[in-house]
């Protein structure tokens, strides 16, 4: 049996405490958490249902007046709204694209470099970075008048006409490509995870049969893998639709709203036109879509970290 | 040092009942082995002691002491788990004198107690050694230890070695066995492993579903099972089961199956009829080395085979023999048959005195 | 191999607890990476191929260090000249203008000289600290009563809790800011904290109760068995999950360093961290690069350090605990 | 229906409709300046007492990071207001639409957490207009102190007061202080060195001036790119403003409309606009004329043109990669440092170029089109009646001309009053004449902003100056203006469907 040898490990069916007893020392351990989580999440997300059938106003009191469907209709025909639900597919599968791919070759070589742990030291540091300043950062690399980034694919003659940031058909790349510089770790850090778990007898078996470095990878490390890169591929996905710094620092949804994703554009509906209402009706679809995609990243998890059996359940 | 009791103790977990009415009496200074397979409620029963689990129905007494509803601290009981639950960031003086701090023993009396137990379980220079630096048999002796220095009402014995390899094992029955009776400590010991409980209990109890199934000594619950689940359950190779008929013959019984007849002895019989059998199947059961082997059919010998594969182990050999469809383990002396005689038809005997009757039905034993 | 009725799987498991204890102690097997490692790269590759794997890595961590170059040299640039690009192909004139300057601490200065920086910098620490703080405070008993408790509706609790941290930020902001405002929470740093919680706490449960998965409850029932009262024996599994608890501490501190939105939405000037003043700095007359540089060093350089600290659960924590190394 | 003539009762019926704290405030405000104060109506021995009445009173100032904020704020933070006032004023700096965003997000939801705001004309006063004091009733109050030379109209630089002070209503909502205004700036050494070769090719002088039209820079633009084409070291030809900020990509194309018939995005009063504008412009003939013009300058400008706005660009020039731009007033003090491509009097500045006839639609009149940001001090309706006249004073100080020639000395700030203009300090920083008519100038200058107000005075004067649209939805529609300007930029479509979009995009927004 593969053994994870972490140390917070899969181990499974430790006994659980379950007597009425348990019960009563455990609910105010749990209630707490509960109760704080509640309060800043469920009374935000009812809110935020209320707020999407009004025009909401700022003042405290009873600002808010009722407008029913507007919001969601208006929805429903805003082409901006569809427009940026493209913009941000695009920017999802294209650096998910590049990141597996770039991330899983980064893991295969790192799992037989010798140099692991530095090379995973040096891979980390751009993850670090508050993304906003990665967007600013990048932004400065990008500058038609300053940037080293720039200046290199200009002098390489990769560009042409133009800027990186300042042309609608690059500027979402432009932020791709920093995307793929802060995550593409990330990606190949939970592939190299899956490595880890190969089994070896299994490509040694492989070996036996004769299968060179690359069969051996599909026939056997591919399908090990195979959870891990489902798990990276949904984080990514989460992530490119929770978090918009990059865009705000590098383009701010331009050049002629080609780099406005879908919760950039909420921001700006909510926050710079303050139409609160109608940024209540895009956050509830954004929401729906992150729920139906964490329903997916935890079954993932869940299927690799293994639950207790079958009878157990029955027990729950 | 006490007894213990199980008053008609249930347990429930939602739907499922892991332990139905049990009742059970541990004496003073007892060995008590609680047998059964996976699932059978014995863990339960014992994590019940201890006070790890919470008691659905019923009462246990720790010697007239109703026990229920003590928190496990104010139990006065020493347990050692299946995994060794050994403190991982404390080491092996420290995990052993854990329980003697609590007590608020003086320091010398605890280096004392600690190093005398350390001595006994010959672990003295693993003392400063952490959990994760010891082996699996190395932990099994300090989880031990923890409990020996504790002098408690009981020890709990949660199948402790069943994850040593088989020759520790054997070695860790004996010390176990010895330890126990030196300090005469009433013990309840949990296992899967029936060889386990006839080496070195006083009185086993068998369980199987939740449900006691007997309770006796080894010798009793080897020599008078009380059905055919426990036959087959205790002994090693196990009991062999045939399935057959009873019929009248010859003013006598016997039971009847397309390779053989056997003729059922006159008590068994008179038990037989008056017991009432359903449509007249029996279970017969014989253990292996109550059995002979021929090459040839004689009247000692009358039950026709097919030898399928021998086991030699040294000293014995385990013949398996096919009649019928039936699969018949036999122990005999080493050389009666060879590899080369794969296949070839082979002869049965057995003692009459040493078959056992079970009914078909309901399992129960024949006597 | 026995089940009880409680865990079906329990007895595997510990098994296995068992067997990888017994290889430690007596160092029997080798790590199967380690192994696969000389095997591939000894046995099966060639030199060819070691040299294109180890210029594809040059390259990778070359790609990855040179923001952070012109990040922290940029930082100590003096303004103008310095900035200036050499002519489109000039490549030695790159060199000399990447490698070849006199540094100068002038942006440094520039932020901390009107004492404002100082009081983002301790912003940022206390809205970090207090919401990583509460988060695994409370997180540490919620994932302990999780990962020990069996109770109906584990499941959709546990998927509440986790969902709440994958929510998009914008979409939180948006009600969380009309109800900060009714509380009159607005442009603080509890509102802020508050806000950091959101995710922090959802984050902290999940990390946390893999972490007390991995202790075995029979550890707990020693204590008990030994003469500890229920909560003795919690407190006293804590140190067993310290690995965890000191790494969560640290992810909490970054995912609140790193934040901008709910900063900018609601932080307001009594309440401006690190990001949102390094933001900030571009203004609409003209944007100091080297300030910004500067300031994003500062904003940046701590979290560097920690995550190199708690570098082996920061991967693990990054990845939401699918990654154990 | 214009909001104008609405009766007062029926305006605070609306803003009691939007509830609350800040409704209620309102109500206290609209009462007058001084009633319910403790301090109102006193008599004081001196102005030197008037000045110190709020003594030990807090106030909070956000406002942009303009070099004029940031000469105010050094003032204040050397103790001149303090000393004064006994008055500490905490000035919070925020790029705009940052500031735009805490300022809107405060006052809309009743706070009071900012007493002053930086009002730029038309992103903040167009938008919270509703919640910004009348300033009219302390104006004529003696128990305030009062700015030196009144308030009249002509102690401003010309329009700045309209265009600042008011929104909806005649209710003025802000006084003036620093202000950027459109001039336009060219490499005056490269308009010098390469005259002969223009005039063989285009035949007609490179010289710039009042009557240059946006053809001729048009034609300029084109001559430098075609002599960028062979040696990459001459600049491209025109800077534009179509970065990441709307608003300046909005202004860039509003200027050059204006020039061409005066045209106007809406049928509106220029100085107040309207809540309700109707039916937008955009669409018309002269608008597309106008995108056909800018899309012509654009195929002139840099490669990278899209990405650079209004510090972009600045940072191109000052890199030597343009050759010319409009650019807001307050850069003349970057553009000057020698270190720069243009600096060291190698600029010239002057009024903006007139329109041409080439691209008029009709026969209005042609002028040099300019716009402007001009940003006032506001008070914060929502606040106490004794924050308010604290603030107030705070702002009759900041806008004093005293204090406005002190921040153009510290900051190379843009004075508001034209007293400052007058001082013979500045009048000597107003540099040489250059070009062909009495507005150009060059440096080298002390206070190199002060370059650029001859052109300015007469800019921002009538018929140049375009002060509107004041809409309330003005951030909305400068976002539209500016994301189909960049499509079209992009090759995404013609002037003419760009201009289509607009108007339909624009009359959704305002239901029209």
């Amino acid at each position: 049996m593969a053994v994870d040898t972490a140390t917070p490990g899969a181990v499974l069916g430790t006994p659980r405490p379950n007597t009425p007893r348990a019960r009563r020392y455990l609910a105010p351990l749990l209630l707490p958490a509960v109760i704080l989580l509640a309060l800043l999440s469920i009374y935000p997300f009812v809110w935020l249902i209320y707020m999407s059938f009004h025009a909401v106003g700022l003042a405290p009191g009873a600002p808010s007046e009722f407008v029913g469907l507007d919001n969601w209709q208006r929805m429903f025909t805003d082409s901006q709204y569809w427009a940026s639900w493209g913009v941000l597919a695009r920017y999802s599968v294209v650096s998910m694209v590049l990141e597996v791919g770039l991330g899983t070759l980064l893991a295969i070589l790192l799992n037989r470099s010798k140099h692991e742990k530095l090379l995973i030291t040096v891979l980390l540091m751009p993850m670090m970075m508050a993304p906003v300043v990665a967007g600013l950062l990048w932004q400065y690399l990008y500058n038609g008048t300053f940037g080293w980034y720039f200046w290199g694919l200009r002098s390489v003659g990769l560009l042409d006409e133009g800027t990186i940031l300042g042309s609608a058909d690059t500027a979402l790349w432009a932020i791709v490509a920093v995307d793929v510089w802060e995550w593409t770790p990330l990606v190949a850090l939970i592939v190299l995870s899956g490595l880890k778990l190969v089994p070896q007898d299994q490509l040694e078996a492989s070996w036996m049969d004769g299968a060179g470095p690359v069969r051996s990878f599909f026939q056997v490390a591919l399908p090990s893998i195979k959870g891990s890169l489902m798990i990276a591929i949904l984080l990514r996905f989460m992530d490119n639709i929770r978090i918009i710094d990059h865009f705000i620092a590098l383009t701010g949804g331009g050049p002629a709203n080609s780099t406005k994703v879908l919760p950039l554009y909420l921001y700006e509906q909510s926050f710079s036109f303050f139409e609160l209402g109608y940024g209540a009706s895009i956050a509830l679809t954004l929401l729906l879509v992150t729920i139906l995609f964490g329903k997916l990243v935890v079954n993932r998890f869940e299927e690799r970290e293994p639950r207790p059996s079958k009878k157990d359940e029955e027990l729950v | 040092m006490a007894s213990l009791t199980f008053n008609g103790v249930w347990k429930r977990y939602d739907q499922v009942e892991a332990v139905k009415d049990l009742n059970l009496a541990v004496a003073d200074g007892e060995f008590l082995c609680l047998l059964g397979p996976s699932g059978c409620g014995k863990s339960s029963s014992l994590r019940m002691i201890a006070g790890l689990e919470f008691i659905s129905d019923g009462d246990i007494l720790l010697d007239d002491r109703r026990i229920n509803d003590l928190e496990p601290r104010h139990r006065d009981i020493a347990m050692v788990f299946e995994s060794y639950a050994l403190y991982p960031t404390k080491t092996v003086f420290e995990n052993m004198a854990n329980p003697l701090r609590l007590r608020k023993l003086s320091k010398d009396e605890i280096d004392r107690r600690v190093r005398e137990t350390a001595r006994i379980l010959e672990i003295e220079r693993l003392l400063n050694r952490r959990p994760s630096q010891l082996s699996g048999g190395q932990k099994q002796r300090v989880a031990i230890g923890r409990v020996l220095v504790r002098e408690p009402q009981a020890f709990l014995f949660d199948e402790p070695i069943a994850h040593l390899d088989a020759k520790l094992r054997a070695r860790m029955r004996g010390e176990l066995k010895h330890i126990q009776k030196t300090l005469g400590t009433t013990t309840v010991y949990v296992t899967h492993d029936q060889l386990e409980g006839m080496s070195m209990a006083d009185r086993m109890a068998i369980m199987r579903e939740g449900v006691l199934q007997q309770v006796g000594t080894p010798h009793e619950v080897f020599n008078r099972p009380t059905n055919v689940w426990v036959a087959t359950f205790v002994g090693d190779p196990p009991m062999n089961i045939l399935n057959a008929e009873v019929q009248a013959a010859d003013g006598g019984l016997v039971a009847r199956a397309p390779e053989y007849t056997i003729t059922i002895p006159a008590q068994q019989a008179a038990a037989l009829s008056s017991a009432r059998l359903t449509d007249n199947k029996v279970q017969i059961g014989v253990r292996p080395e109550a059995l002979t082997l021929s090459s040839v059919r004689d009247p000692q010998h009358p039950i026709a085979g097919r030898i399928y594969a021998v086991q030699p182990l040294g000293d014995v050999e385990i013949v398996d023999v096919r009649v019928g469809d039936d699969r018949i383990l036999v122990r005999t002396e080493l050389g009666t048959i060879s590899n080369e005689d794969m296949n070839a038809p082979v002869f049965l005997g057995y003692k009459p005195e040493k078959l056992y009757f079970f009914d078909a039905v309901s399992g129960q034993a024949v006597y | 191999m026995t089940t009880n009725p409680r865990t079906g799987t329990r007895d595997d498991v510990t098994q296995v607890q068992d067997d990888r204890a017994d290889v430690r102690g007596d160092d029997l097997l080798p790590g199967p990476a380690v192994d696969a490692r000389d095997q591939v790269v000894r046995g099966r590759g060639s030199r060819i191929a070691g040299v294109v794997i180890t210029a594809f890595l040059g390259l990778y961590v070359i790609w990855t260090l040179v923001p952070f170059y012109i990040m922290i040299t940029s930082s100590f640039k003096a303004s103008d000249a310095a900035f200036a690009l050499p002519p489109e192909g000039d490549w030695g004139g790159a060199v000399s203008q990447l490698f070849v300057f006199s540094p100068t601490t002038e942006h440094y200065r520039g932020l901390f000289a009107q004492g404002e920086f100082e009081r983002y910098f301790t912003n940022s620490v206390v809205a970090a600290v207090a919401s990583a703080v509460i988060s695994v405070v409370f997180g540490t008993t919620a994932a302990y009563a999780i990962s020990r408790g069996r109770f109906r509706g584990k499941r959709d609790l546990y998927f509440w809790i986790i969902s709440t941290r994958m929510a998009p930020v914008v979409a939180v902001t948006v009600p969380l800011y009309a109800i900060f405002k009714n509380f009159a929470l607005l442009n603080t740093l509890p509102a802020l904290i508050l806000a950091y919680t959101v995710f922090n706490l959802p984050f902290a449960i999940w990390i946390l109760k893999g972490f007390f998965d991995s202790v075995s409850y029979e550890i707990e029932e020693a204590y008990m068995v030994d003469g500890h009262s229920r909560w003795q024996a919690l407190w006293k599994i804590i140190p067993l999950v310290a690995p965890g608890l000191a790494a969560v501490v640290v992810l909490c501190i970054l995912l609140a360093w790193n934040d901008f939105i709910f900063a900018a939405v609601m932080g307001g000037e009594a309440a401006k961290t690190l990001p949102v003043a390094t933001q900030g700095l571009k203004s609409a007359s003209g944007i100091e690069w080297g300030q910004i540089m500067a300031a994003g060093v500062v904003t940046v350089a701590p979290m560097l350090l920690l995550g190199i600290v708690i570098r082996k659960y920061m991967v693990q924590g990054l990845t939401m605990g699918a990654v154990k190394q | 229906m214009s909001e104008l003539q609405l009766p007062p009762s029926r305006g605070l019926s609306r803003r009691r409709f939007l509830g609350g704290l800040a409704g209620s405030a309102l109500l206290l405000a609209g009462c007058g300046g001084g009633e319910g104060s403790s301090r109102a109506n006193r008599t004081f021995a001196n102005e030197a007492e008037k000045w110190r009445q709020y003594d030990g009173f807090k106030l909070t100032f956000v406002t942009e990071n303009t070099p004029p904020s940031t000469g105010i704020k050094q003032l204040v933070d050397r103790g001149d207001f303090k000393n004064l006032t006994g008055i500490d004023v905490e000035i919070l700096q925020q790029d705009l639409p940052v500031m735009l965003q805490k300022a809107e997000l405060d006052l809309r939801s009743g706070g009071t957490t900012y007493d002053l705001i930086y009002a730029q004309d038309k992103p903040v006063t167009s938008v919270l207009a509703d919640y910004l004091e009348d300033l009219r009733p302390y104006m004529e109050d003696d128990s305030l102190p009062q700015a030196d030379g009144g308030y009249d109209e002509g102690t401003w630089y010309p329009n700045y007061l309209d265009v600042a002070s008011y929104a909806y209503s005649d209710r003025l909502i802000s006084l003036p202080y620093d202000a950027a205004d459109a001039v336009f700036c060219y490499r005056r050494d490269l308009f010098e060195q390469y005259a002969g070769q223009f005039q063989s090719e285009f035949g007609y002088p490179m010289q710039y001036g009042p009557d240059t039209t946006w053809k001729n820079v048009l034609d300029f633009a084109t001559f430098f790119n075609r002599l960028n084409a062979s040696d990459p070291t001459v600049p491209y030809g025109m800077g534009l403003h179509l970065g990441q900020f709307a608003w300046t990509t909005q202004l860039d194309v509003q200027r050059m409309l204006y020039s061409h018939g005066q045209w106007r995005e809406f049928d509106i009063d220029d100085v107040q606009g309207s809540k309700d504008p109707g039916a937008t412009r955009w669409g018309d003939d002269q608008s597309i004329r106008g995108l056909e013009l800018y899309k012509a300058l654009f195929d002139q400008s840099t490669p990278d043109a899209l990405s650079l706005g209004t510090v972009e660009v600045a940072d191109a020039y000052n890199a030597g990669k343009i050759a010319m731009l409009t650019q807001y007033h307050e850069f003349a003090a970057s553009f000057e440092d020698p270190a720069n491509a243009g600096g060291g009097g190698r600029t010239a500045y002057d009024v903006c170029p007139k329109g041409d006839r080439q691209y008029l639609a009709g026969n209005g009149e042609l002028v040099n089109g300019t716009n402007c940001g001009i940003g006032g001090i506001s008070i914060n309706a929502a606040a106490s009646e004794d924050q308010k006249r604290a603030a107030y004073m705070f702002a009759v100080w900041a806008t004093n001309v005293e204090n406005q020639a002190e921040n153009l000395k510290i900051s190379g700030g843009t004075p508001t009053r034209l007293a400052v203009g007058d001082r013979p300090e500045v009048e000597q920083a107003q540099g040489q004449p250059y070009g062909t008519g009495d507005t150009g100038r060059v440096g080298p200058s002390q206070y190199p902003n002060a370059l650029t107000f001859p052109a300015v005075t007469v800019g921002m004067a009538d018929p140049n100056a375009v002060l509107g649209p004041k809409i309330p939805k003005f951030n909305q529609y400068v976002t539209i203006v500016a994301n189909e300007i960049q499509a079209m930029c992009a090759g995404n479509s013609d002037p003419e469907a760009t201009a289509k979009v607009i108007q339909s995009r624009t009359d959704e927004l305002h239901g029209a």
